[in-house]
């Protein structure tokens, strides 16, 4: 297990949000995490990686205990996160935003990733604010993928993204796990996300009510219709 | 009549017994100012540091015609109350639309700029000189110029401001500056107009600074320059701050501590400034929510303190 | 004739139009849905008609008269009130002065407004009340709104809305983030409002939609790109292209 | 009681705010007075207090009321600036509590004097005549003057003054600035007066003004090549800001000068030294003069009661601290002698605090024509 | 050029930051004392120069690390409480340590004296603080807008939370900032010192126009705050020559018109 998250618990405040989750992600693998709107997806991946840290529990990255680490540790050992706003900077271009994020070991420079993505090149001098909703998730995977994580913690990246765009981030993810990149997705898009995953929790109410292979949660007509609001 | 009424009523009597009655006034008249304030800042959540352009405008604009036209008190405190609402509502007009820092700023620098057109119109304002020789006419027999008197005046004045004051939080503009410093995109949604609302605010604070201008002014005979410098408008913030900005009566308390700290502090050591300085620092890294809240946790404190002990067979 | 009626409505933000050449007539006293993906421009379609920004072009007819320009406090008091997707209430306030505070905005008068005390204005504490009554909170009335659950915290959402007393009621994912019988009730609660009010409904979940709606109407990349009713909607297989996907149909 | 017997005095001295570097040794010289005396008065103790100005009008009125109500003071000295006097000289009258002060406000001997109030300080004409002659007496070709002007009434009094003296030398004023109190920037001033090509520069302003403004004429090079009148300065207290370099060739007005040829002033200085190391600026030695005159004061009244010592102080004549000098019963003015000094350059200086030479003293009254303290009133 | 210089050290620490610092006006007159001190000390103007805004730069990390950073989720109320407390604290301790009385402090041999521009005398102290300013104004852009870390600082204003996930230590950004806010204030002080000398009331005195130069150049907008403080440097000269009176009031009735005209200032974006 590269990751292993053990009954944590993480408050907003007076908020209780998540209660004792416990999930796990393997070495190159990837896992999906299904939810209603507000069942603690955000959250959990928030606590990953130390944005929200959990009060109690533990989670455990690479074997080493994380919580309680800055968020920027965090991600120098190797966490990227593309969030569900994005976080695209607005007032800088988008080679900035890249510069900003790159490391020196990381194993993806600049210009592999602008290989993948070949539509960011064209942009590059483009404020974060000019660019489309599809460039601005191509540009939030993009810079997760500098840093050269060996976990990256997708949410909800198919988001407000044409047809054609998901395809293409479905073949990044795709590519990505062939070169052993883990990876914990969030999706709405439940479909995508069970076409990609090679484990599949459903959270709900900040704990989880799932856990198994894409092929159990399609034959579970309970699960998704109760938990997912498909299905029916 | 409730018990914090009993308590405010008390305070009132007490207080020229304990200090002399020049502080005593000037701790209500302070009060008043801080509760002008506390519209703004505790109600409205909109943090001005230029309340001393309303206060020192009305002053210094009753000031004049006190010296000059023999005018009676409550025609001087009117248009006290009517020049603070008036600068209130210009200054408003330009800092409403703002927000954050920038309306913090804005405020500061306006003030700033009211400061120098009085230091510099020497020929109304008498500079740096201040505007002295304002007299405070007898009314119905009653000779203010007895401190004891005005002091009376002053404090019937202030206990008339804390319940117009106590009105207007209860009353649904209260509510409705509440809802906007909550959530303003919601009060705006729901049928406010928050900017016409923010202004009014900005206006009934303007107007109680205005009636504290002139009970200044009074009070000491002059009208000093500095009742229309930013440092005058940082007081205020700050006594109301260290009472406690979430409660109508923090204001009270804080313009007392505030005054008597600074008059006992200041006859003590002649770096005084330096220990204000440290007790601010002091106040914002320990004591957040001032003294109504020091006092709220002191008393919670001690109940978790006594619970188990009643609990216990 | 329509109550509320856009005429090729557009916004632009910068390079972006998210609402793009919007024509869609509400008929008073039914329930008309918009669905589209993530993004279609559905809450910025909300926001226009609320007023929280003006469009770029086009024009909003309500109830026969032009409020394209109309700032949101006014077009509040014309009788459009709105929840909002994110929960967005006043969360130090107790749960009766937050529906309180929208009661009275659209109170019959404002006298007394700097004077007399709130809670005797007996009237606007009714509907206040009832509202709460209507969602089920009537219990918690005196709770900081940001003390409550998430769930409750959209119920409250819903409660500020109606206690406008509005004439259109635009719901923005009213269900989102509520749990299963919490959904539940919620659609109860919108089939009996469905009677009282005009109802403009944004939501994701299907059969919600195509359990309540009257009419729907789907928007995608900001353009309305089909209308009907929702057997209609479910057999356009360019709505099942852009949005319903594979996921609905079996 | 014992303590009714005490005789209260009240120094308002600047602790803190925009001169509170002056506050503390304006104590100095209002303690060494009442020193020299043993703390006692016709036999009676004097219990010293001081209150912080904090150069705030509305804080001093407070704070003296607060003085004389509470702690019975019958007799105040200071404060430091002319605005905050003025605020405190209201108070006098109002309390009825002796008030004596030194600065450059006309108005306590002039449109504002009362009974209570006295001021120690030469009348702004004395200055002017002082000035203006004895620098055309040194420098008779110097006739194109430039004026640089504070922007209040000290400042316009002055002014007023040194163009009626100058008349008699047939001065020309090419030029004649105001710049705001407290103001810091002066290169555009400075820039205009290079432009009029005066002989001289005239600067009537005080303290960080004058300081900075004299600071910012040798920086645009016009000193030491002309000459810089300091019209009215404190003296030690400003010329200790400026390095000797910037000194060169300026001239100084000033009430006080510790290298004053009287007896008086040879102890005070000689003591003053001994006990602080330098000597005495115009602060301390104004707070001493005055003290020692109010105590003169009472000597001739032979009374510890105010309007007794008021009436004593009226007409009273002593050679004092700075030579021979006479309180004016009708407008409450110390008529005395005013210092005219030119400062040296770096290598006379015998010592770093050696700033300059009195080259002339004057004592020239206020004509009765100009006296705007038509009637001092009564009690 | 110097009120650029202050507006940008400000604008810094305001727009990035989000805190009123009242303290700024301390930290200049700090920078001040600090040349004064270090001359003596080393005995080299340009030493001296070097070491004082870094000194005033070492305090700035003191400050955010002790006070500042506990503070970034408190209310304005709280931040303006601390910063102006600080800046009595400092404005004493400048008492306490060098006395109430100011100082002069001449400029190095080299500088003294002037050129003579043909139409106008003007001294080279003031030419070379036109020139650093000018430097310091357009390295700091550079800076600012032309390196990673620029770049990570303007990121740090619009999303703290964004710049943390990259594995940037926000905090540490923030104490960077924050010092080179204070840093800013230090050299401006000291660079002042010699044209306007030492005083314990210097840095109050600045701190106004400071804060208007932000006002007018839009917070956090650092090329709008060196375009505020080049604009209200030379409205108050030309109000200076014809209307002396009205040269302090100036600078703030330009600001009410501007911001009458452009409520989000003269380039303000939000
Ligand atoms: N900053 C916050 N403060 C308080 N409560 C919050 C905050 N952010 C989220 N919450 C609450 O925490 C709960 C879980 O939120 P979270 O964002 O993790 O949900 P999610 O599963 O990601 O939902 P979605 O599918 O809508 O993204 C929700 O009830 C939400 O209201
Ligand atoms: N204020 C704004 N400035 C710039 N872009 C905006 C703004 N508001 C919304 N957008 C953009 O406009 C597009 C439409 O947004 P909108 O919120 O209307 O979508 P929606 O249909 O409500 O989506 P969802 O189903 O996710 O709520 C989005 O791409 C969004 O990023
Ligand atoms: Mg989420
Ligand atoms: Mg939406």
């Amino acid at each position: 297990m590269i990751l292993d998250i053990r009954g944590i618990n993480t408050y907003y405040g007076l908020g209780h949000i998540l209660h004792g989750l416990t999930l796990g992600v393997a070495e190159g693998e990837v896992v999906a995490l299904l939810g209603r709107n507000g069942a603690g997806k955000t959250t959990t991946l928030r606590s990953i990686t130390g944005l929200t840290p959990p009060r109690t529990g533990e989670i455990r990255y690479k074997g080493r205990d994380i919580v309680g680490l800055g968020a920027h540790r965090i991600s120098r050992m190797g966490i990227a996160l593309v969030p569900e706003t994005r976080g695209v900077f607005s007032y800088l271009t988008a080679r900035e935003n890249l510069s900003i994020a790159r490391r020196p070991g990381s194993r993806w420079q600049v210009e592999a990733v602008l290989e993948r993505f070949p539509k960011l090149r064209e942009v590059l001098d483009r404020k974060g604010r000019l660019l489309s909703g599809g460039e601005q998730q191509m540009l939030a995977i993009a810079r997760a993928l500098v840093t050269g994580p060996d976990l990256l913690l997708l949410d909800e990246p198919s988001q407000g993204l044409a047809p054609l765009v998901v395809e293409a981030v479905v073949g990044t993810i795709r590519e990505l796990k062939k070169e052993r990149v883990s990876m914990l997705l969030v999706e709405q898009n439940a479909e995508m996300a069970l076409q990609l995953a090679d484990r599949v929790y459903v959270i709900d109410h900040g704990a989880i009510v799932f856990e198994g292979t894409p092929a159990h949660l399609r034959a579970d007509r309970q699960i998704t219709m109760t938990y997912l609001g498909v299905g029916g | 009549m409730s018990r914090t009424w009993l308590a405010v009523l008390a305070a009132v009597v007490v207080l020229p017994m304990a200090v002399r009655h020049a502080i005593a006034t000037e701790i209500w008249i302070f009060a008043i100012f801080g509760l002008g304030l506390n519209l703004l800042l505790g109600y409205t959540g909109l943090l001005s540091f230029g309340q001393s352009t309303f206060f020192g405008a009305a002053a210094y604009v009753a000031g004049y015609l006190l010296k000059h036209s023999a005018i009676n008190v409550f025609l001087a405190l009117a248009i006290g109350i009517a020049v603070g609402a008036v600068s209130a509502a210009l200054v408003g007009y330009l800092c409403v639309q703002r927000s954050g820092l920038y309306f913090i700023m804005l405020t500061f620098a306006l003030n700033q700029m009211f400061y120098f057109i009085a230091y510099q119109w020497t020929t109304v304002t008498g500079g740096e000189d201040g505007m002295p020789g304002i007299g405070r006419p007898a009314l119905l027999a009653v000779d203010f110029r007895n401190p004891l008197a005005y002091y009376v005046f002053v404090a019937a004045l202030f206990l008339l401001s804390l319940w117009i004051m106590k009105r207007i939080v209860e009353s649904p503009l209260g509510k409705i500056l509440q809802a906007i410093r909550e959530n303003d995109v919601r009060a705006e949604a729901v049928g406010y107009d928050v900017p016409r609302f923010k202004l009014l605010a900005f206006v009934i604070g303007g107007a109680f600074s205005g009636l504290a201008g002139v009970l200044y002014a009074m009070l000491f005979g002059i009208v000093p320059l500095e009742a229309i410098g930013f440092v005058f408008s940082g007081n205020v913030v700050f006594a109301t701050l260290i009472g406690g900005s979430g409660s109508l009566y923090g204001p009270i308390i804080g313009s007392f501590v505030f005054i008597w700290l600074s008059e006992s502090v200041s006859v003590v050591w002649e770096r005084w400034p330096l220990l204000l300085g440290v007790a601010f620092v002091i106040v914002v890294l320990f004591f957040r929510g001032g003294c109504v809240e020091a006092w709220a946790r002191f008393w919670s404190w001690r109940e978790r303190r006594r619970a188990p002990a009643g609990i216990a067979p | 004739m329509a109550l509320l009626r856009t005429e090729t409505l557009t916004k632009a933000f910068g390079a972006l139009t998210a609402v793009n050449g919007v024509t869609l007539e509400v008929q008073a006293g039914t329930l008309h849905s918009i669905i589209g993906p993530n993004g279609a421009g559905k809450t910025t379609l909300f926001n226009l008609l609320t007023g929280q920004f003006p469009p770029t072009s086009g024009r909003i007819v309500f109830d026969g008269r032009d409020i394209t320009r109309t700032p949101a406090h006014r077009i509040a008091h014309l009788g459009l009130a709105r929840s909002f997707q994110r929960t967005n209430v006043f969360p130090a306030l107790s749960i009766l002065d937050n529906v309180w505070i929208a009661a009275f905005a659209r109170g019959r008068s404002w006298r007394g407004l700097v004077w007399r005390r709130s809670d005797r204005y007996t009237e606007i504490v009714e509907r206040a009340r009832a509202a709460l009554a209507d969602v089920g909170l009537a219990d918690k009335a005196d709770q900081p709104a940001r003390e409550i659950s998430h769930g409750e915290q959209r119920q409250l959402e819903l409660a500020i809305a109606l206690a406008a007393a509005p004439r259109v009621l635009l719901l923005d994912e009213p269900a989102a983030g509520l749990s299963p019988d919490e959904t539940q009730k919620m659609v109860a609660l919108v089939r009996e409002l469905k009677g009282r009010y005009t109802i403009v409904l944004i939501e994701h979940k299907m059969d919600i939609i195509m359990g309540v709606s009257d009419r729907v109407s789907v928007m995608h990349f900001g353009s309305l790109i089909a209308e009907g009713t929702p057997a209609e909607i479910q057999r356009n297989p360019e709505v099942r292209r852009a949005y319903l996907g594979g996921m609905v149909a079996e | 009681r014992a303590q009714a017997k005490e005789v209260v005095m009240l120094g308002i001295w600047p602790f803190t705010g925009a001169f509170s570097d002056v506050g503390p040794i304006l104590d100095r010289g209002m303690k060494m007075a009442l020193e020299e005396r043993g703390m006692k008065i016709l036999g009676r103790p004097i219990k010293y207090i001081t209150r912080d100005s904090a150069t705030q009008a509305g804080a001093s009125t407070r704070r003296v009321e607060e003085a004389v109500d509470g702690e019975g003071a019958k007799f105040v000295i200071g404060p430091w600036s002319s605005g905050v006097a003025l605020a405190v000289s209201e108070v006098a009258k109002r309390k009825k509590v002796l008030h004596y002060f030194s600065g450059g406000t006309e108005d306590i001997s002039g449109a504002r004097c009362h009974r209570y109030s006295f001021q120690w300080a030469a009348s702004p004409y004395t200055a002017a005549k002082t000035v203006v002659d004895t620098f055309m007496k040194a420098n008779p070709r110097a006739k194109r003057w430039h004026l640089l002007v504070a922007d209040y009434a000290f400042g316009w009094s002055v002014e007023k003054y040194i163009k009626e003296v100058g008349k008699t030398h047939g001065l020309e004023f090419v030029g004649a600035d105001r710049h705001p109190l407290g103001e810091r920037e002066f290169s555009n001033y400075v820039t205009k007066a290079a432009g009029n090509k005066p002989d001289v520069v005239a600067m009537i302003n005080f303290g960080l003004d004058a300081v900075t403004a004299a600071r910012e004429i040798f920086n645009f090079g016009l000193t030491p090549k002309l000459p810089l009148i300091m019209s009215w300065s404190s003296g030690v207290e400003e010329l200790v800001q400026l390095t000797p370099e910037i000194r060169e060739n300026i001239w100084v007005g000033s009430n006080f000068y510790y290298t004053a040829d009287t007896p008086v002033a040879k102890e005070f200085v000689k003591s003053y030294q001994a006990k602080f190391g330098g000597p005495p600026g115009y602060a301390p030695s104004a707070a001493y003069g005055m003290t020692r005159m109010l105590l003169h004061g009472f000597d001739r009244a032979k009374s510890v009661e105010v309007q007794d010592v008021v009436k004593g102080l009226e007409g009273i004549e002593v050679n004092d601290l700075v030579g021979r000098m006479r309180v004016d019963a009708k407008t409450h003015q110390t008529l005395r002698p005013f210092f005219f000094m030119r400062c040296k350059p770096k290598s006379a200086m015998k010592n770093p605090m050696d700033f300059a030479d009195i080259i002339a003293t004057g004592d020239t009254p206020l004509p009765a024509q100009y006296a705007a303290c038509k009637d001092i009133g009564s009690f | 050029m110097l009120y650029a210089l202050m507006g940008l050290g400000l604008s810094l620490i305001t727009g990035v930051l989000n805190i009123p610092n009242f303290a700024h006006g301390a930290l200049f007159a700090v920078g001040a004392y600090f040349l004064f001190s270090a001359i003596h000390a080393v005995g080299n103007f340009w030493l001296a120069l070097v070491l004082a805004p870094v000194g005033v730069a070492l305090l700035g990390l003191v400050i955010e690390y002790a006070g500042i950073r506990p503070l970034y989720a408190a209310g304005h109320d709280y931040q303006l409480l601390f910063t102006f407390g600080l800046s009595l604290i400092l404005g004493e301790g400048i008492i306490v340590v060098w006395g109430p009385i100011g100082f002069s402090q001449l400029p190095p041999s080299i500088l003294r004296g002037g050129l003579d521009l043909g139409f106008i005398f003007y001294p080279k102290y003031r030419l070379f603080v036109m020139v650093m300013a000018g430097l310091l104004v357009l390295a700091t852009w550079l800076f600012l807008e032309k390196t990673r870390y620029g770049a990570i600082m303007r990121a740090g204003i619009e999303n703290k939370e964004m710049v943390s996930l990259l594995g940037i230590d926000v905090h540490r950004l923030f104490t960077a900032a924050f010092a080179l806010g204070a840093y800013l204030a230090g050299i401006a002080g000291a660079l002042t010192a010699p044209i306007r000398g030492l005083s314990p009331s210097m840095g109050v005195d600045m701190l106004g126009i400071a804060f208007v130069v932000v006002a007018l150049g839009g917070l956090g907008n650092l090329l709008g705050a060196i375009a505020a403080g080049l604009i209200i440097g030379v409205a108050q000269a030309v109000v200076a020559l014809y209307w002396t009176e009205a040269s302090v009031a100036v600078i703030f009735a330009v600001m009410a018109a501007i911001l009458l005209v452009r409520p989000q200032g003269l380039f303000g974006i939000r």
